[in-house]
C-alpha cells in the first residue's frame, strides 16, 4: 500500500477545499462506538481526509477534585478507583503515595510487595484490554477484545478475592494495604501469571504479524521524539516515540529498584509502535510479577498510620507509572483532615493533547485508531 | 450420476403444472410462481439460518456459547428477531428524501433475488436458464451499488453519506477483478451458460476413466479450483466477492467503529431488516456464482445436485464468517489501492495463465499442463504478487521492526 | 412536547375491552409478540463510564449476554431496543441522552445501570452531575451497584424480559407504549448556565413527596433523593 | 510480504483453534450459565452493606448502637441514621431509623471498616434489579437486618474472624467487669450499681449470647 503522506495543516477557510467543494463537518461523538466513552471529536473532512479536528470533552466531568476537597483524605480513596476505571489499583497507589509523602508513614515490606503485584496485574488488565479495544477500532469484530476479556476475568477474580470487588477495589490504604491475601491466593496468582505468557503468545500470533494491522497502523499518527517530549506525553506513548522514560526506573518509587526488568522502546512513534510497546510491556510485567511473588516476605501489611489523618500544612506530589502514563496526585494540606487542594495529573488527558497533531492529514478511519492507540479513559480525562 | 433429489423436485414441479394444463395463462402463472416462490422462500430461510450460524460461529470463535435460550440451541432466535423487527416502529427521518429512503431496501432486494435466480442450484433446478446467465448475473448484481448509495444519500445523515460514497467506490472497483477472474472460467468453459460451466467441471479427465476412482475423485478433482488458474482465480474472486458483498474485512460502507452503521444508520424496523436481508442474499448470490464458477456447481460424488450446492454455499459462508471473526478492516484508500494496484493486474495475468494452461493441455495432455501450470504459471503469479506488493508498500512498512529493551 | 397525533389510529379498538372481545387469537398474538421482543433485546452500543466496562464484560465469554439473544450491540439508536445507561450522566451529557432516547424506535426500554445512572451515585454531590436519568426519560429497570457485576446486568435483563412478557393488555397506556401510543419523544433539556432547564420532565418524574421512613424531616444536604 | 500472507493465515489459525477447542476444553469456554449455574461470586465478594443481629429477634439483637460513625465516614453519604428514644425522650443506643440508599452506595466498605461494634457488613447479594427505585432500592432497618448465620453463610472466613474477635473482646470486658466488681466489693460496702452504668452491659450482651450459643 502506498505510504500515507502527512499533510501539512492547510488553512481550510470558509469551509471549502482546493476544488471549491464543501468541507464536511462531522461531530463524532459523544455517542459513537469508538470514542471510548463520551468524547467528541469535531472533524472537518475533505472527502475522507481529516483537515481539522477539535476534541470536545467534559461529558463525564464528575467533579472528582471538587468532591475530594469536601471530604477527608481517606474518604477520597474509593473515588480514585473511578478515575481510570480500568486500573483501580494503580490509582489507589498513586493517591496513597502522595498522602504518604504528606505525612511520613513507613510502608511495611510485605505491603510494598503486594502493591507491586496488584499494580502489575492491573497493567496486564489494562494493556490487554486496550489492545482489544484498539483492534476493535481497527474493525475486527470483537474477537481480540473478547480474548482479552477472557483473561481479564481471571485477574479480576484475583482482585475480587483480595479486595472484595472486581473493578472498584478500594484496596490500598495510607501506610499499607487493607487486608492480607487469603490462603491460596498467592498460589492462584502464581498460576495465572505463569499461564499468561501463553495467552500473550496467542495474542501476538493473532495480531502482530497481521498484514492488515500492519498496513493500517504503521506510519499512522506519528509523533516524533521531540514532539512527544514537547507534548509532555508519558507512558507507553512516550516510549513508543523512542524516549526512555519510565517512572518505575526514574523515581524507583516503592520497591521497584529491586526488580530486574527492562523498558521497551519504539522507534517510529506510530500507532503500531504504541501497540507493540504495550505488548512488550506486558511481558516485562509478567517478569516483575514472577519476582515479586517469589520474594514476597511475611510480616505486617499496615504501617503506623494515625487514626485520624490530619497532615501538617504543606504540599506533596506523588506520582507512579500507571498503565497509561504518569499518574500524579498533588495535595495541599492546611492542617485540617480535609485537603485544601486536590489535583490529579491524569495521563490520558495529557496524552490526548497530541490528538489533533496526530490526526491531521489522515483518514477518518485513522482518527479512530489514533484515538484508540492513545488509550484514554474518559473518567480520567474529564475527572 | 445420482441426482435423484433434483429430478424428483423437477418432477414435482411438472406434476403441479400438469393440473393447469388446460388453462395456458394460469399455467404460465403457476410456472412463474414455481420458479420464483420456492427460491425466494428458501433463500429467506437460508438468510435466517445464516444469521443464526453467524452468531453461533462468531460466539464459538470468541469462546462463548452464543444464543442458546430461544428454542433448541437458540434456533428460534432469528424468528424472534424477525418478528420483533417486523413490528418495530419504522422511522423515516424528517428531512430525508422519503421516496428514495423508501425505495432503497426494495432496490437492494430486487437485484439480489434476480441474481439468485441465475444460479444453477441443481440438475434442472434453474429459475432463469439464460444462455448468457453469467454476464447477466454480473450486470444485475452491480445494481445493488445504487441501492446502497440511495440508502446512504437519502437518509441525509453524514455517516450515511460517507458510507454510501464508500460503497460506490468500493463496489465499482471490485467489480473489475470479480469479472476478470470469472473471464478465465468462461474462457475455459467456452460458454456463458451457467449450466454449461457446471457441466465443464463434471469429470476430471486425468484421474482415469470408467472406474470407481473416477466416479468419486473425478467428480471432485474436476472442479476449476483444483486447476492452477482456477485456484488463483478463486482466490481473487473470493476477495472481490467479499468486497462486493460488503463482508469483513471490506465492510467499509457499514463500518461500525468509524461511521456508526454507514448507509444503514437511519434505517429502523423492517426496512433495516430488508436491507440486512438484501445484503445477505446478494452475498449468497455472489457466493453461489463462485460455487458455480470454481467449485463445480452442484457437482460432487455420491449425491450430486442440490445438496452439494447447499453444502458448498454454506461452507463458503462459513469461511466468510471465519474471516469476519478474525480480521480487522482495511482503510478506504488501501482498499481501492488493493483493488487497482494488486488484484486487477493479477487477475489479468491469471487470464494469460489460463490461456497458457489451455495451450499446454491441447498440446501435451492434462497431466503435463497441470504440472507446468502449478509450477510455472502459479510461480509466476506468486512472483508477480510479491513484486506488486513490494512496489506498493512504503519502505518503512516493508522493513521488519525491532524493539529495544533498555534498562 | 411534540407527541404525535394519534387521532388516525383511533379506528382500531385496542382498549382492554376490545381485546377481550377479540379473544384467543389476539391474546396468542400478544404472546408471540411479547415472546419475540423479549428474546431479541438489542442494546445500544454506548458506554458512559465505569459501568460500561462491566457492560462490555457482560458481552465477554465468562458471562455472554448472547445467550439471551442480546449480544447485537447496535451502534445506531435506530436499530436498538434497549438503552443501558451505563454510567454517570452529567449535565452536559443529559441533553444528548434524551436525544438518543428520542431517536430510538418503539418499543424501547431503558435500564439504569449503576448508582450514577439511578441517582448520581457517589458523584451526586457534584455540581455537574445529573441526579438520576429517570428525571428525563422513563426507566424500566433500576440496577443498583457501583458498578454492578455482569451477572447483575444479566439479572436486570431477565427482569426486563419478565416485565415485557407481563404486558398483557393491548390498551393504549404509557406503561405499554408498544401498542399504538406512538414514539415517546420527550423534550430535550437545555444547559443554561450551570443547570439544566427544565430540571426534570414532569411527564416521567415527580419529586418524591417525602421519605416515608423519615418523620423528623431530612437534615439539609444529608438525604438528597 | 503480500497483503494476503502469513500473518493473516496465522491469525485465522488462532481463531480456528479457539473455535474447535471451545467444544472440548473448559478454559476455551469459560461461560457460567448464570441463572442456572451459581454466579461467580466468592466469599470475599462485596456489594452492599447490611446490618447484623444476634439471636432470633432482629431488633433486640441488633448490634448497631447508632453511633453514626459509618454515616460520617460514608463518602457518598448514603447512610441515614436517627437514634431511638425511649418514652421519656432519652436517647437509647440503637437506631430507630437506619436507611441505606443502595442506589447511591458505592460499595467502598468504609462503613465496615469504621464500625467499632462489628454491626455493619458487606452483603454479596447482587440480584437487586428493581422496577421501582424508591421502594426497591431504599433499604430500611428491617430490610437491612440479617442474622449472624447469614453472615456465616456468605462470608464464612470473615465471619469466623469477627466472632473470634468479638468473643475476645467480650472476654476482656467480662474480665474487666469482674475485676471491677471485685475491686468494688473489696473497697466499698454499698452494692447497688449506679443507674447510668446500666446501659453498657446491655450493649455487651450480644457477644455473651454469642458465646452461649
Amino acid at each position: 500500500m502506498s505510504p500515507v503522506q502527512t499533510m501539512p495543516p492547510r488553512s481550510y477557510h470558509i469551509g471549502k477545499d482546493d476544488l471549491g467543494a464543501d468541507i464536511l463537518e462531522v461531530a463524532m461523538g459523544p455517542h459513537h462506538p469508538s470514542t471510548h466513552g463520551v468524547f467528541r471529536m469535531d472533524l472537518k473532512l475533505d472527502g475522507e481526509t481529516v483537515v481539522d479536528l477539535k476534541p470536545v470533552f467534559g461529558y463525564l466531568h464528575r467533579n472528582h477534585e471538587k468532591i475530594a476537597e469536601d471530604i477527608t483524605y481517606p474518604m477520597s480513596m474509593p473515588f480514585t478507583d473511578r478515575l481510570d476505571y480500568l486500573c483501580g489499583m494503580t490509582n489507589n497507589w498513586a493517591y496513597a503515595l502522595s498522602a504518604e509523602k504528606l505525612i511520613e508513614i513507613k510502608v511495611p515490606e510485605r505491603a510494598e510487595y503486594i502493591r507491586v503485584i496488584v499494580a502489575e496485574l492491573t497493567r496486564l488488565v489494562n494493556h490487554c484490554l486496550l489492545i482489544g479495544f484498539f483492534v476493535n477500532d481497527l474493525g475486527a469484530l470483537g474477537t481480540p477484545l473478547l480474548y482479552a476479556l477472557r483473561e481479564r476475568e481471571k485477574i479480576l477474580d484475583l482482585f475480587e478475592v483480595l479486595s472484595g470487588a472486581r473493578m472498584m477495589v478500594n484496596y490500598i490504604r495510607f501506610g499499607g494495604v487493607r487486608c492480607d491475601p487469603p490462603d491460596g491466593w498467592l498460589k492462584e496468582c502464581q498460576r495465572i501469571v505463569d499461564a499468561f505468557p501463553a495467552f500473550l503468545d496467542e495474542y501476538e500470533t493473532l495480531l502482530t504479524e497481521n498484514e492488515i494491522i500492519i498496513a493500517r497502523a504503521q506510519n499512522v499518527g506519528v509523533v516524533t521524539r521531540e514532539e512527544a517530549i514537547n507534548f509532555s506525553l508519558t507512558g507507553p506513548m512516550l516510549r513508543a516515540s523512542g524516549v526512555n522514560y519510565d517512572i518505575r526506573k526514574v523515581d524507583r518509587y516503592g520497591i521497584y529498584d529491586r526488580f530486574d526488568f527492562k523498558v521497551p522502546i519504539g522507534g517510529h512513534g506510530d500507532c503500531y509502535d504504541r501497540f507493540m510497546v504495550r505488548m512488550l510491556e506486558m511481558r516485562q510485567s509478567v517478569k516483575i510479577l514472577k519476582q515479586a511473588i517469589r520474594d514476597l516476605p511475611e510480616g505486617e501489611i499496615m504501617g503506623k498510620a494515625p487514626k485520624i489523618f490530619r497532615p501538617a500544612p504543606g504540599e506533596a506530589y506523588g506520582r507512579i507509572e500507571a498503565p497509561k502514563g504518569e499518574l500524579g496526585f498533588y495535595l495541599i494540606s492546611d492542617g485540617t483532615p480535609i485537603p485544601y487542594r486536590f489535583k490529579v495529573r491524569p495521563p490520558s488527558f495529557v496524552n490526548l493533547t497530541a490528538l489533533r497533531h496526530m490526526c491531521l492529514g489522515h483518514k477518518v478511519a485513522d482518527a479512530v485508531i489514533i484515538l484508540g492507540s492513545i488509550d484514554i479513559v474518559l473518567g480520567e480525562v474529564d475527572r | 450420476m445420482n441426482n435423484y433429489f433434483d429430478l424428483k423436485l423437477v418432477e414435482l414441479g411438472r406434476w403441479i403444472e400438469a393440473f393447469f394444463a388446460h388453462y395456458p395463462t394460469l399455467k404460465l402463472v403457476v410456472h412463474l410462481l414455481l420458479c420464483t416462490l420456492p427460491l425466494a422462500l428458501s433463500f429467506m430461510g437460508a438468510f435466517a439460518f445464516t444469521t443464526w450460524l453467524e452468531r453461533k460461529g462468531l460466539a464459538r470463535i470468541q469462546n462463548r456459547p452464543g444464543p442458546n435460550r430461544v428454542g433448541l440451541f437458540g434456533l428460534l432466535q432469528p424468528i424472534a428477531d424477525g418478528i420483533k423487527m417486523l413490528l418495530k416502529e419504522d422511522i423515516v427521518p424528517e428531512r430525508s428524501d422519503k421516496l428514495f429512503h423508501f425505495l432503497a431496501p426494495i432496490m437492494l432486494m430486487i437485484p439480489a433475488m434476480i441474481g439468485v435466480g441465475f444460479l444453477p442450484l441443481g440438475d434442472g433446478l434453474h429459475a432463469l436458464p439464460l444462455d448468457s446467465a453469467i454476464i447477466f448475473f454480473f450486470a444485475i448484481s452491480s445494481l445493488n451499488t445504487i441501492a446502497v448509495f440511495m440508502a446512504g444519500w437519502s437518509s441525509r445523515n453524514k455517516y450515511s453519506l460517507l458510507g454510501g460514497m464508500r460503497a460506490v467506490a468500493q463496489m465499482i472497483s471490485y467489480e473489475i477483478p470479480l469479472v476478470l477472474s470469472a473471464v478465465a472460467v468462461i474462457m475455459m468453459a467456452g460458454s456463458l451458460n451457467a449450466q454449461e460451466v457446471v457441466a465443464s467441471q463434471q469429470i476430471s479427465s486425468w484421474v482415469g476413466s470408467g472406474n470407481i476412482l473416477q466416479e468419486f475423485f473425478g467428480r471432485i478433482l474436476g472442479w476449476n479450483v483444483f486447476k492452477p488458474w482456477g485456484f488463483a482465480g478463486f482466490i481473487f474472486f473470493f476477495i472481490a466477492a467479499l468486497a462486493e458483498a460488503n463482508r469483513s474485512p471490506f465492510d467499509l460502507p457499514e463500518a461500525d467503529s468509524e461511521i456508526i452503521a454507514g448507509h444503514l444508520t437511519e434505517y429502523s424496523g423492517f426496512k433495516y431488516a430488508i436491507l440486512f436481508m438484501g445484503e445477505y442474499i446478494s452475498a449468497f448470490a455472489i457466493a453461489g456464482i463462485g460455487v458455480t464458477l470454481f467449485l463445480g456447481g452442484w457437482n460432487g460424488p455420491v449425491f450430486a445436485g442440490l445438496p452439494w450446492f447447499v453444502l458448498k454455499l454454506f461452507s463458503l459462508f462459513a469461511v466468510m464468517i471465519w474471516i469476519r471473526g478474525t480480521l480487522p478492516r482495511l482503510r478506504v484508500d488501501q482498499l481501492m489501492g488493493y483493488a487497482w494496484k494488486f488484484l486487477f493486474p493479477l487477475a489479468i495475468l491469471n487470464i494469460f495463465l489460463a490461456g497458457f494452461y489451455h495451450f499446454l493441455e491441447r498440446q501435451w495432455g492434462t497431466a503435463i499442463a497441470m504440472l507446468a501450470g502449478w509450477l510455472f504459471g502459479f510461480g509466476a503469479l506468486q512472483l508477480a504478487a510479491i513484486a506488486l506488493s513490494r512496489l506498493n508498500q512504503s519502505p518503512t512498512i516493508r522493513s521488519k521492526r525491532v524493539y529495544q529493551l533498555v534498562e | 412536547m411534540n407527541s404525535p397525533d394519534l387521532s388516525d389510529q383511533k379506528a382500531v379498538d385496542l382498549s382492554p375491552e376490545g381485546t377481550a372481545k377479540a379473544g384467543v387469537i389476539l391474546s396468542s398474538l400478544v404472546w408471540i409478540y411479547n415472546w419475540s421482543r423479549s428474546n431479541s433485546v438489542w442494546p445500544l452500543l454506548f458506554g458512559w463510564a465505569c459501568c460500561a466496562i462491566e457492560m462490555i464484560g457482560t458481552a465477554g465469554s465468562r458471562h455472554d449476554i448472547a445467550r439471551f439473544g442480546a449480544e447485537v450491540f447496535r451502534p445506531s439508536p435506530r436499530q436498538s431496543d434497549l438503552m443501558i445507561v451505563s454510567g454517570t450522566v452529567t449535565k452536559k451529557m443529559a441533553p444528548q441522552v434524551v436525544r438518543i432516547y428520542n431517536q430510538m424506535p418503539e418499543p424501547k426500554y431503558v435500564i439504569a445501570m449503576g448508582a450514577c445512572a439511578i441517582s448520581g451515585g457517589p458523584f451526586k454531590q457534584g455540581y455537574n452531575v445529573l441526579k438520576g436519568i429517570d428525571r428525563y426519560i422513563p426507566v424500566d429497570v433500576y440496577l443498583p451497584g457501583c458498578p454492578p457485576r455482569p451477572e447483575a446486568l444479566l439479572h436486570s435483563l431477565m427482569t426486563l424480559q419478565k416485565q415485557i412478557k407481563r404486558q398483557k393488555s393491548l390498551g393504549r397506556t404509557i406503561t405499554n407504549p408498544a401498542y399504538g401510543e406512538g414514539r415517546r419523544i420527550y423534550p430535550v433539556p437545555e444547559l443554561r448556565g450551570d443547570d439544566l432547564f427544565p430540571p426534570f420532565n414532569p411527564e416521567v418524574w415527580t419529586p418524591p413527596a417525602k421519605n416515608p421512613n423519615v418523620e423528623d424531616g431530612c437534615p439539609a444536604g444529608r438525604k438528597s433523593v | 510480504m503480500s497483503l494476503i500472507g502469513k500473518g493473516i493465515l496465522k491469525g485465522m489459525g488462532v481463531t480456528a483453534k479457539n473455535f474447535f477447542q471451545s467444544y472440548y476444553r473448559k478454559e476455551r469456554l469459560p461461560t457460567v450459565e448464570y441463572p442456572e449455574e451459581k454466579a461467580t461470586i466468592n466469599q470475599f465478594s462485596r456489594n452492599f452493606p447490611f446490618l447484623l443481629y444476634d439471636g432470633d429477634d432482629p431488633v433486640d439483637g441488633m448490634r448497631c448502637t447508632a453511633c453514626t460513625l459509618c454515616e460520617r465516614a460514608c463518602p457518598p453519604q448514603c447512610i441515614y441514621i436517627i437514634k431511638d428514644k425511649d418514652e421519656n425522650g432519652k436517647a437509647i443506643l440503637s437506631p430507630r431509623i437506619f436507611d441505606i440508599d443502595t442506589s447511591v452506595c458505592m460499595s467502598c466498605q468504609l462503613c465496615v471498616e469504621v464500625c467499632p461494634y462489628e454491626a455493619i457488613r458487606m452483603d454479596s447479594a447482587f440480584e437487586l434489579s428493581n422496577e421501582n427505585r424508591f421502594e426497591g432500592l431504599l433499604l430500611n432497618r428491617e430490610e437491612l437486618l440479617k442474622p449472624n448465620a447469614y453472615y456465616h453463610e456468605i462470608h464464612p472466613l470473615e465471619a469466623r474472624e469477627t466472632d473470634d474477635r468479638m468473643a475476645a473482646k467480650a472476654a476482656l470486658a467480662e474480665a474487666k467487669k469482674k475485676a471491677r466488681q471485685k475491686r468494688a466489693r473489696l473497697a466499698a460496702k454499698n452494692k447497688p450499681p449506679p443507674g447510668l452504668k446500666k446501659t453498657p452491659p446491655t450493649r455487651k450482651k450480644p457477644p455473651q449470647r454469642e458465646k452461649s450459643e
